[in-house]
C-alpha cells in the first residue's frame, strides 16, 4: 500500500511544481493587454468563421480502434506474465483472442476506417 | 496624393489597434516607450533582464530579400546566431520576443505586421533590417510602401543596408543585448580576420 | 531496399557530426569582407568637387550636397548620405570622375535611433573669406565606429533637403 | 489496513473526489467540461481500486477509461459539436422527474442496504498480492469462454461502430 | 561505495528519521518526498542540459557550432531561457477557454513526473518498485494525451485545433504498438516488475532476443513524444507550433519540458527493457550501476536526437497508416512468434 | 473513526449509481447521456471490486467480471458514438428530445 | 446530406513556409483542402512604376529586389532587353562574366531552393548544409559584384567591373567542389524515403496543363517538357556550352525538386566550360555607350531563362532618357496559376510540399 501513498505524493508533488511554475510566472511577468493580444494568432490576419466545428470521422475512427485495442491489452498482459506457466492450451486461446481481433483490423482495413481522409 | 492616402490608412490602423500611450505628436515614440519600460524596471526585472538578454527568440517571419540575409543568412552556418542562443525561431509571436522586420512593408501589410507585433507577448523588442524596413529604402516613392517600420511598431535597432550583411545582423542582435543590459557602449574590440 | 536511404542519412549527418565547422565566430573573429564590398561610404573631401554627378546617378535620390557659394567658387558644406533610403548599388561610386566617392569595408551601420542613421560625410562652415584654406579633414572623416552621432557632432537635420528629394520623398518626418 | 487512519482518509478523499466530479459531470454546462471532470472521476476511482488492493484494475481504469474512453468521447464531441460550445450539456424537460425518480432509487437503495447484514458475508482474508498473475491465470483458465466472448464483444463493437460511422462515402454515392 | 551511493543515502536518511520517533508511515512519507525532490532537480537538469544538448547536436551535425556564450561552453544558455520564459507574458486568448487554457501546462507535467516514480536509476533505485510497474507507466503515460489535447482545445485556435487533433490522433495510434512491443519481454520475463524485468536480463539483453519488439517500441515511442520524424504535431513547417500555438511563457516551457522529460522516460524505458538496464555489459562491474543506465540512456537520447535532425517529417496520412498497418500487425506477429519460440523453447529445453 | 467496511462502497457505489442514473434521466445532449451510462458501469464496478475484496479475496470472481464490464462499457461507448454521429448527420441534432421517431 | 462542417484557414502571410508573405486562404474538411485561394500582393513595392520615373541605368539596382535569390539573372534580363532596343554590342569578356555570374545566381538560387524545401519537409540539416555552400557562392559573388545578393552588377552593355585577381580560380574551385555536395544533399534528402513518400505523386502536373498555364523553368520542365530557352532560342553565348536539360516524368514535387538538383549540376557545368573559354578572351567588359542613355523609340521584348523559370523584359521607350514602361512577365507568379487546383484535395502537410515545389519568391510574385 505504501507504494501507492508514493505514487499519491508524486501526485502531488507534481501538480504543485507545474501549478507553482504558472503561478510565478504570473507574479513577475510584466502584463499589457490590448484586444488585439488577446485576440487568437492565424499567421497575423484575424481568423475567419469559428474554430470550434466539427471535425471529420477519420479521427473517431481511429479513436474507436484504439480503445478497442486498448482493451485488448488488458487481457494480455495478464497473459503475458503468466505465460510461461500456463499451458500451450492457453496460448491457443490467447491465438484465438488475437486472431478474433485481427479480423477486426483486417476489417477496418477492409473498409478503408485506417485511411487518412 | 498616394502617399498621404496611405498614410492615413496606417494611421487607421494605428488608431484601431494602438493604446493611446504609443502614439502622438512626438516622432521618437520608441524612445518613450523605451522610457516607460525603464520605469518599470525594478531589482529583478535586472536579474531577468539577464536572462532575456541572452535568450532573445525571434520570430520568424521574413518580408522580402532581406530576409533571406538576416534570418537564413544569420542563421547559416557561417554565421550561426545560435551561438548568442538567438537561433530559436518560433512561428507565433507568443513565444518570440523580438521581431525581425526584415523586407518591405507594404501597404497590405502594415495591418498583420502591426497586429504580430501586437500579439506577441511582453518583453518585447524590434530590429529594423535593412533600409526598406528604416525607412521604406528604395520604394520610399512607391505608391504601395510603408515608409518605415517605425511608422508602425517601436524600433529598438536599425540594420541599414540592402540587404545588410549577416555580420551586421548578428551586431544587431548583440546591440539589442546590450540595450536589455542598458548598456549603451558596446565595446568593439579588435577582430581576427579568418579567411575560408 | 527500403531503408537504405534512411540508413543513408544516419551516416552523413554523422559524418557531418564529426566534421569541420563553417561558422566564423563573428565578434571576435571576423570573415573577410571583399576590396570591393559595398559598405560605408567614405568621401575622400580633398577630392570631392560637389559636382553632383553621384546624386544625378542615384535611383533613390540619397545623396545631399549642401553647397555655399564662397566669392566665385562652390564650397561644399554638406555632404549628407541618407543611406536609410540607399540600395547600396555602387551607381554613385561609378559615376563619381573625381574617384572621392568609396565604399568601405565597414558594414557595421546599425544605430539605436533614427536620426543617428544618416551619413554626414562633410558638415563644415564655409570658410569666410574665399580663400583657398582646406579644412581639417579629420573632422570631416567618415566616422570611424557605428557610435551614436549625436555625441561628436550635432548632424543637420537630413529633412533639410530641399534641393534634392522636396516633396519626392515621403517619411522624412521621422527624425 | 483498513483500520489505518489513512486509508480511512484515503477512502473518504476519494469518495469525495468522485462523488463531486461526478456531480460536477452531470451539472457542467460545457460538454468538454463534462468530459474532463470525468476523467478525473476515473483517475479517483482507479485510487479507490488501489484502496480495495486491486493494483491491476485500478491501472486498468486509468489506461482504458482515461487513457482511451475520454479520449473516444472528446473525439465524438469533436464530430457534433456547433459553435455555441458554451451550453451543450443542458438538461432536459423531465429534470424534476428525473430528480425523483432518482431520489425514490436512492431511498429504495438506503432501505435494502440497512436491511443486509453486510458483515456476515465478509470472509476475513488479505487479497494476495500480484493480482496480475491471479487474473491471468483465471482468465485463461476458467472464464475463458467470457474471455473469448469478450474477443468477439470487442470484434462486433468495431464492426458495427465502423458500418454505422463511417458510412460517408457510401452515403454520398447513394445520396448524390 | 559508489555503488550504493543513492541507496546508501536513503537508508541513512531512514535510519535518521526512525531515531526522531515519528511514526513509520510519516517517516516513509519524508523519505519518499526526499526522492521525489532529488528525481524532480534530476528532471530538470536533465531536461535543461538535453535542450542544450540538442542544440549543440543539431549545430554539430549542420557545420555549426551552436551554443558557446552563455555560461562556459554555452551550458547556461538554456538556464537563460527558461530565465526569460519565466519572466514573459503569458497570453491568454480573449476566447479561450480559460480554465482549461491554463490547467494544461499544469498537468502536462504530472504523468511525466508520476512515471519517474518507477524507473529503476540503477540497482535498487527506483523510488518505487511496483509489482505492475511496467503497466503503471502505460497507464500514466496514457493520460499525457488528454493534457495536450486540453492545452489545443481551449486554444480556440485553428492551428491549436488542428495540432490537438493530430496530437491525440498520433498519440493514440502510436500508444498501442508500443504496448504491443513490450508485451514480448513481459512474455519472456514473467513480470511487470521492474526489477524483475533486469533481472531477466543478467545474462542476455532482450534486444538480441526480441530485436523486432525492440524496433517497434523505439519508433512507437519516438512518436509518442512527438519527435522527428514523427513531429507533426509541433510541424513548424505546417502548422506553426501545433497545439502550443497560443502558449508563451511559462506555459510554453511546461510543455517543452515535458517533452524533454518524455524523451528521458522512453529512453531509460528502453534501456530498462531491452538494454538490460543497469546492468554492465563485458562484466565491467566495477563501474556503478547507475552510470551504466546513463550511459546507455544518452546513447539513446543521442540516436534520438540524429534521427530528427536527419529525417525529414512524414506526413499525416503515412504516419497513420505506418501505425496501423505496419507497427499493430508487426507487433502482433512478434508476440506470436515469440509465444512459439518459447513454447518450442520449453519443449526442450525444460 | 469508524473503519472502511464494505458497506462504505456499497452507499458509495449507490451514490454514485444514482448521480449517473439522474444524469441518463436529465440531460438532452446523448453524448451526456452516454458518459452518464459510463458512471453508472462504474458504479457497478466499485461494487464488484469490494464485494471481491471483502466476500472472496482469493478468488478475484469480482476482478475479473469489472474488467469484462470495462470491455462492455468501452464497446459500448465506441457504438453508442457512433450511432450518435450516424444521427447526428442526419439530423443535425444530438439533442435527444428531438430523437422521438423510431426509425429514418 | 451533411457533411462534416468545412471551417477556413489563413495559410500566412506570416507563416514559417509561404516563403515570404503570401497568404493561402484554405476551405478545410479536416486535414482535407477543399478550396485554396492564394492570395498575394502583401509585397508589391510598384517597381514597374517606379522604374518609369528612373533612367535606364537606375532601373537595374531594382530588378534585382524582384528574384532577389538570383539577382543577377534579372539584371540580366533587364540589360539584354534595353540593349536589344538599342543595338548595343557585348563585349565578349562581358558575356562570360554575365554566363558565370549569372549561373553562379542560378546556383545560389538552386541551393537555396532545395535547401529550403528540405525545411519545408522538416529536414533541417539539409537546409544548412545548402546554406554552407550557397555561402561560398555568396562569397564569390561578393568579391566579384560587392553585395551579396542584390547585385546590381549588369551594365547596358556588359558588366559593372572585371573579375578580380584569382576570382576565377576561386570558382573553379567550387565548381570542383560542388558535385560533392550535390551527393550530399542526394543522399541526406533525395535519397530519403520518407522525403520521396512525401513528394512522389503529389501535386502532380501533367505536360498539357503545365504548358496551358504557361508554367515555365524546372516546373515546366519537371511535367516532362523539353523546353528550356537556353537551348530552345540561345541568348547571349550560351550556344558555346554544352549541358543537358534534366525533365521529370512524373510532374509531381518530386521530379520539380530533383530537377532543380540536377540543374545545378549542369549549372556546374556551364560554369567550368565557361573558365576554360574566359581565359583566352580578354579585353574590356563594357561597351563604349553613351552616358546618357536615349533609346531610340520603340519596344522590345526579351526573355531569358531565369532560375525560376522565363522571366520576360517588355520595355517600352518613348525617346527620353527614362523607359516609358517596363514589364516584367514574372515566372514565380504564372507559375503559381495553377495553385488552387493542384492543392485540392490534399493535406495541409501537402501545401508546403507543393508551394516550396514551385519554388516561388515573393518580390518576384508581387513585383
Ligand atoms: S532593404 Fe533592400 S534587400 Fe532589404 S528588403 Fe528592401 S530592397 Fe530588399
Ligand atoms: S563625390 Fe564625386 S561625383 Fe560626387 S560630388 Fe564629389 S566629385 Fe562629384
Ligand atoms: S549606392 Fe546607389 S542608392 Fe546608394 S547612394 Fe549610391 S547610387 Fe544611391
Amino acid at each position: 500500500m505504501s507504494d501507492w501513498a508514493g505514487v499519491f505524493i508524486f501526485l502531488v508533488v507534481a501538480i504543485i511544481f507545474g501549478a507553482g511554475g504558472i503561478v510565478t510566472a504570473f507574479i513577475i511577468q510584466p502584463r499589457r493587454n490590448n484586444p488585439v493580444k488577446l485576440e487568437e494568432y492565424e499567421c497575423g490576419l484575424p481568423t475567419v468563421g469559428p474554430t470550434w466545428v466539427q471535425f471529420r470521422t477519420s479521427y473517431f475512427l481511429y479513436a474507436l480502434l484504439f480503445v478497442i485495442f486498448d482493451v485488448e491489452t488488458i487481457y494480455l498482459y495478464p497473459w503475458a506474465v503468466k505465460f510461461q506457466s500456463l499451458g500451450l492450451f492457453a496460448f491457443i486461446e490467447m491465438i484465438i483472442f488475437i486472431f478474433i481481433l485481427v479480423v477486426g483490423l483486417w476489417y477496418a482495413w477492409k473498409e478503408g476506417a485506417l485511411e487518412w481522409k | 496624393m498616394e502617399v498621404s492616402k496611405g498614410k492615413t490608412q496606417i494611421e487607421a490602423v494605428k488608431k484601431d489597434i494602438w493604446a493611446p500611450e504609443y502614439f502622438g505628436d512626438n516622432p521618437d515614440y520608441h524612445t518613450m516607450y523605451e522610457l516607460k519600460r525603464l520605469v518599470y524596471l525594478a531589482p529583478v526585472e535586472k536579474i531577468l533582464n539577464l536572462a532575456r538578454a541572452h535568450s532573445i527568440w525571434p520570430l520568424g517571419f521574413g518580408l522580402a530579400c532581406c530576409a533571406i540575409e538576416a534570418l537564413m543568412g544569420a542563421n547559416g552556418p557561417r554565421y550561426d546566431l545560435s551561438r548568442f542562443g538567438y537561433e530559436v525561431m518560433r512561428g507565433t509571436p507568443r513565444q518570440a520576443d523580438v521581431m525581425v522586420v526584415a523586407g518591405t512593408i507594404t501597404k497590405k501589410a502594415a495591418p498583420f505586421v502591426v497586429r504580430l507585433w501586437e500579439q506577441m507577448s511582453e518583453p518585447k523588442w524590434c530590429i529594423a533590417v535593412g533600409s526598406c524596413a528604416i525607412s521604406g529604402g528604395p520604394f520610399v516613392d512607391s505608391y504601395h510602401v510603408v515608409p518605415g517600420a517605425n511608422k508602425l511598431v517601436p524600433v529598438d535597432v536599425y540594420v541599414p543596408g540592402c540587404p545588410p550583411r549577416p555580420d551586421a545582423v548578428l551586431e544587431a542582435f548583440l546591440m539589442l543585448k546590450d540595450k536589455i543590459l542598458d548598456k549603451r557602449e558596446r565595446i568593439l574590440d579588435k577582430r581576427k580576420v579568418v579567411t575560408g | 531496399m527500403f531503408g537504405q536511404g534512411l540508413i543513408k542519412g544516419l551516416q552523413i549527418t554523422w559524418k557531418e557530426f564529426w566534421a569541420k565547422k563553417f561558422t566564423v565566430q563573428y565578434p571576435e573573429e571576423q570573415h573577410p569582407v571583399p576590396e570591393r564590398f559595398h559598405g560605408k561610404f567614405v568621401l575622400d573631401v580633398d577630392k570631392c568637387i560637389a559636382c553632383g554627378l553621384c546624386a544625378n546617378a542615384c535611383p533613390n535620390k540619397v545623396i545631399t550636397i549642401e553647397k555655399q557659394k564662397v566669392g566665385k567658387k562652390q564650397y561644399m558644406t554638406g555632404y549628407i548620405m541618407n543611406i536609410q533610403y540607399c540600395l547600396f548599388c555602387g551607381l554613385c561610386v561609378e559615376s563619381c570622375n573625381k574617384d572621392a566617392l568609396h565604399y568601405s569595408k565597414d558594414f557595421n551601420m546599425n544605430q539605436y535611433f533614427y536620426r543617428d542613421i544618416p551619413l554626414v560625410l562633410v558638415k563644415r562652415e564655409a570658410p569666410a573669406e574665399p580663400e583657398e584654406e582646406e579644412q581639417p579633414a579629420a573632422k570631416a572623416e567618415a566616422r570611424p565606429k557605428a557610435k551614436p552621432q549625436a555625441k561628436a557632432e550635432k548632424p543637420a537635420e537630413p529633412a533639410a533637403n530641399s534641393e534634392v528629394a522636396a516633396g519626392k520623398v515621403p517619411g522624412k518626418e521621422g527624425e | 489496513m483498513e483500520t489505518s487512519i489513512y486509508s480511512v482518509i484515503a477512502f473518504y478523499g476519494l469518495a469525495i473526489t468522485i462523488l463531486g466530479n461526478a456531480t460536477l459531470v452531470v451539472f457542467a454546462r460545457n460538454i468538454v467540461h463534462s468530459v474532463l471532470f470525468l476523467a478525473v472521476t476515473f483517475i479517483a476511482m482507479g485510487g479507490l481500486f488501489l484502496l480495495l488492493d486491486a493494483d491491476f484494475l485500478a491501472a486498468v481504469q486509468v489506461l482504458v477509461y482515461a487513457g482511451a474512453v475520454c479520449i473516444m468521447v472528446v473525439f465524438g464531441i469533436m464530430l457534433i459539436q456547433r459553435a455555441d460550445m458554451k451550453a451543450t450539456n443542458q438538461f432536459n424537460r423531465q429534470i424534476f422527474a428525473g430528480g425523483g425518480l432518482v431520489a425514490l432509487v436512492v431511498a429504495m437503495c438506503a432501505v435494502f442496504a440497512g436491511r443486509t447484514a453486510w458483515t456476515e458475508l465478509v470472509a476475513a482474508q488479505e487479497v494476495p498480492a500480484g493480482t496480475v498473475q491471479f487474473i491471468g491465470e483465471l482468465l485463461l483458465s476458467k472464464y475463458v469462454i467470457p474471455f473469448e466472448v469478450a474477443a468477439l464483444l470487442l470484434l462486433v463493437a468495431l464492426i458495427g461502430a465502423i458500418v454505422i460511422a463511417r458510412d460517408e462515402e457510401v452515403k454520398a454515392n447513394a445520396g448524390d | 561505495m559508489l555503488e550504493n551511493l543513492f541507496v546508501g543515502i536513503a537508508d541513512w536518511l531512514r535510519s535518521l528519521l526512525g531515531g526522531l520517533g515519528t511514526p513509520v508511515e510519516i517517516n516513509e512519507a519524508i523519505v519518499m518526498l526526499v526522492k521525489l525532490v532529488a528525481i524532480l532537480v534530476f528532471i530538470l537538469i536533465n531536461a535543461l542540459w538535453l535542450v542544450y544538448m540538442e542544440r549543440k547536436v543539431a549545430a554539430y551535425m549542420q557545420a555549426r557550432i551552436g551554443p558557446n556564450r552563455v555560461g562556459p561552453k554555452g551550458l547556461l544558455q538554456t538556464t537563460a531561457d527558461i530565465g526569460k520564459l519565466i519572466s514573459k507574458e503569458i497570453v491568454i486568448p480573449g476566447k479561450a477557454d480559460k480554465v482549461v487554457f491554463l490547467l494544461a501546462p499544469v498537468l502536462i507535467f504530472v504523468p511525466t513526473l508520476m512515471v519517474f516514480a518507477v524507473i529503476p536509476f540503477g540497482k535498487n533505485m527506483a523510488a518505487i518498485d511496483m509489482n505492475i510497474g511496467v503497466f503503471y507507466l502505460l497507464a500514466i503515460a496514457s493520460l499525457s494525451t488528454l493534457f495536450f489535447w486540453m492545452g489545443g482545445w481551449a486554444s480556440n485556435s485553428k492551428y491549436s485545433l488542428i495540432g490537438s487533433m493530430r496530437v491525440v490522433a498520433q498519440m493514440v495510434s502510436y500508444e498501442l504498438p508500443l504496448v504491443l512491443g513490450l508485451l514480448g519481454v513481459i512474455m519472456i520475463a514473467g513480470s511487470l516488475k521492474m526489477s524483475d524485468i533486469i533481472a531477466a536480463q543478467e545474462h542476455t539483453w532482450f534486444i538480441f532476443t526480441q530485436p523486432i519488439a525492440f524496433l517497434i517500441y523505439f519508433t512507437a515511442a519516438v512518436a509518442e513524444t512527438n519527435r522527428c520524424p514523427f513531429d507533426l504535431v509541433e510541424g513548424e513547417s505546417e502548422i506553426i507550433a501545433g497545439p502550443y500555438t497560443e502558449y508563451g511563457g511559462m506555459a510554453f516551457a511546461m510543455f517543452f519540458l515535458a517533452e524533454y522529460a518524455n524523451i528521458m522516460v522512453i529512453c531509460a524505458m528502453a534501456t530498462i527493457m531491452f538494454l538490460g538496464g543497469w546492468h554492465a555489459p563485458f562484466g565491467l562491474d566495477f563501474i556503478p550501476s547507475w552510470v551504466w543506465f546513463f550511459l546507455k540512456m544518452y546513447a539513446l537520447i543521442f540516436v534520438v536526437m540524429q534521427l530528427r535532425w536527419t529525417y525529414p517529417r512524414i506526413r499525416v496520412d503515412q504516419l497513420m497508416g505506418f501505425s496501423w498497418k505496419v507497427l499493430v500487425p508487426l507487433a502482433l506477429a512478434n508476440i506470436f512468434i515469440t509465444g512459439i519460440g518459447m513454447k518450442i523453447y520449453q519443449a526442450i529445453g525444460w | 473513526m469508524p473503519a472502511i467496511s464494505l458497506t462504505h462502497y456499497v452507499v458509495l457505489s449507490a451514490l454514485l449509481f444514482s448521480i449517473g442514473l439522474f444524469g441518463v434521466l436529465t440531460k438532452r445532449n446523448a453524448v451526456a447521456v452516454l458518459i452518464c451510462i459510463e458512471l453508472m458501469l462504474n458504479a457497478v464496478n466499485i461494487n464488484l471490486v469490494a464485494f471481491s475484496k471483502y466476500v472472496t479475496p482469493t478468488d478475484f470472481i469480482g476482478q475479473i467480471f469489472s474488467i469484462f464490464v470495462i470491455t462492455v462499457a468501452a464497446a459500448e461507448v465506441g457504438v453508442g458514438l457512433a450511432i450518435i454521429i450516424a444521427i447526428y448527420r442526419n439530423r443535425l441534432s444530438v439533442n435527444l428530445d428531438d430523437f422521438d421517431w423510431l426509425k429514418w | 446530406m451533411l457533411r462534416t462542417q468545412e471551417y477556413f484557414l489563413n495559410f500566412g502571410p506570416q507563416h514559417p513556409s509561404t516563403h515570404g508573405v503570401f497568404q493561402i486562404i484554405l476551405t478545410l474538411d479536416g486535414e482535407r483542402i477543399v478550396k485554396a485561394e492564394p492570395v498575394c500582393g502583401y509585397l508589391h513595392r510598384g517597381i514597374e512604376k517606379l522604374a518609369e520615373s528612373r533612367t535606364y541605368t537606375q532601373v537595374i539596382p531594382y530588378t534585382d529586389r524582384m528574384d532577389y535569390l538570383a539577382a543577377m539573372l534579372q539584371n540580366l534580363g533587364y540589360v539584354q532587353a534595353v540593349e536589344k532596343l538599342m543595338g548595343i554590342e557585348v563585349p565578349e569578356r562581358a558575356e562570360y562574366l554575365r554566363i558565370i555570374s549569372g549561373e553562379l545566381s542560378r546556383l545560389a538560387s538552386h541551393l537555396l531552393a532545395t535547401g529550403v524545401y528540405a525545411l519545408d519537409i522538416g529536414g533541417f540539416t539539409g537546409f544548412l548544409l545548402c546554406f554552407r555552400e550557397r555561402e561560398r557562392v555568396m562569397d564569390l559573388l561578393e568579391e566579384l559584384t560587392g553585395s551579396r545578393m542584390t547585385l546590381s552588377y549588369a551594365r547596358i552593355g556588359g558588366v559593372a567591373d572585371d573579375a578580380p585577381e584569382g576570382w576565377l580560380d576561386k570558382v573553379k574551385k567550387l565548381m570542383d567542389d560542388m558535385p560533392g555536395y550535390i551527393d550530399e544533399y542526394n543522399g541526406l534528402i533525395t535519397g530519403n524515403e520518407i522525403f520521396q513518400a512525401r513528394t512522389k505523386f503529389v501535386g502532380q502536373l501533367t505536360p498539357e496543363t503545365a504548358i496551358n498555364y504557361s508554367l515555365s523553368g524546372p516546373v515546366l520542365r519537371a511535367s516532362g517538357v523539353n523546353y528550356d530557352l537556353r537551348k530552345v532560342r540561345p541568348y547571349g553565348i550560351y550556344d558555346r556550352f554544352d549541358f543537358e536539360v534534366p525533365l521529370g516524368e512524373n510532374g509531381d514535387c518530386f521530379d520539380r525538386f530533383y530537377c532543380r538538383v540536377r540543374e545545378m549540376q549542369q549549372s556546374v557545368r556551364i560554369i567550368q566550360q565557361a573558365i576554360e573559354q574566359i581565359k583566352e578572351v580578354d579585353g574590356p567588359v563594357i561597351a563604349k555607350v553613351p552616358k546618357v542613355l536615349k533609346p531610340p523609340k520603340s519596344d522590345v521584348y526579351h526573355e531569358i531563362e531565369s532560375a525560376k523559370g522565363i522571366i520576360g523584359y517588355y520595355v517600352v521607350s518613348d525617346g527620353s532618357n527614362k523607359p516609358y514602361r517596363v514589364h516584367v512577365r514574372r515566372p514565380s507568379f504564372i507559375n503559381l496559376g495553377y495553385l488552387d487546383e493542384m492543392l485540392r484535395g490534399y493535406l495541409i502537410a501537402d501545401v508546403v510540399a507543393i508551394l516550396g515545389s514551385i519554388d516561388i519568391v515573393l518580390g518576384e510574385v508581387d513585383c
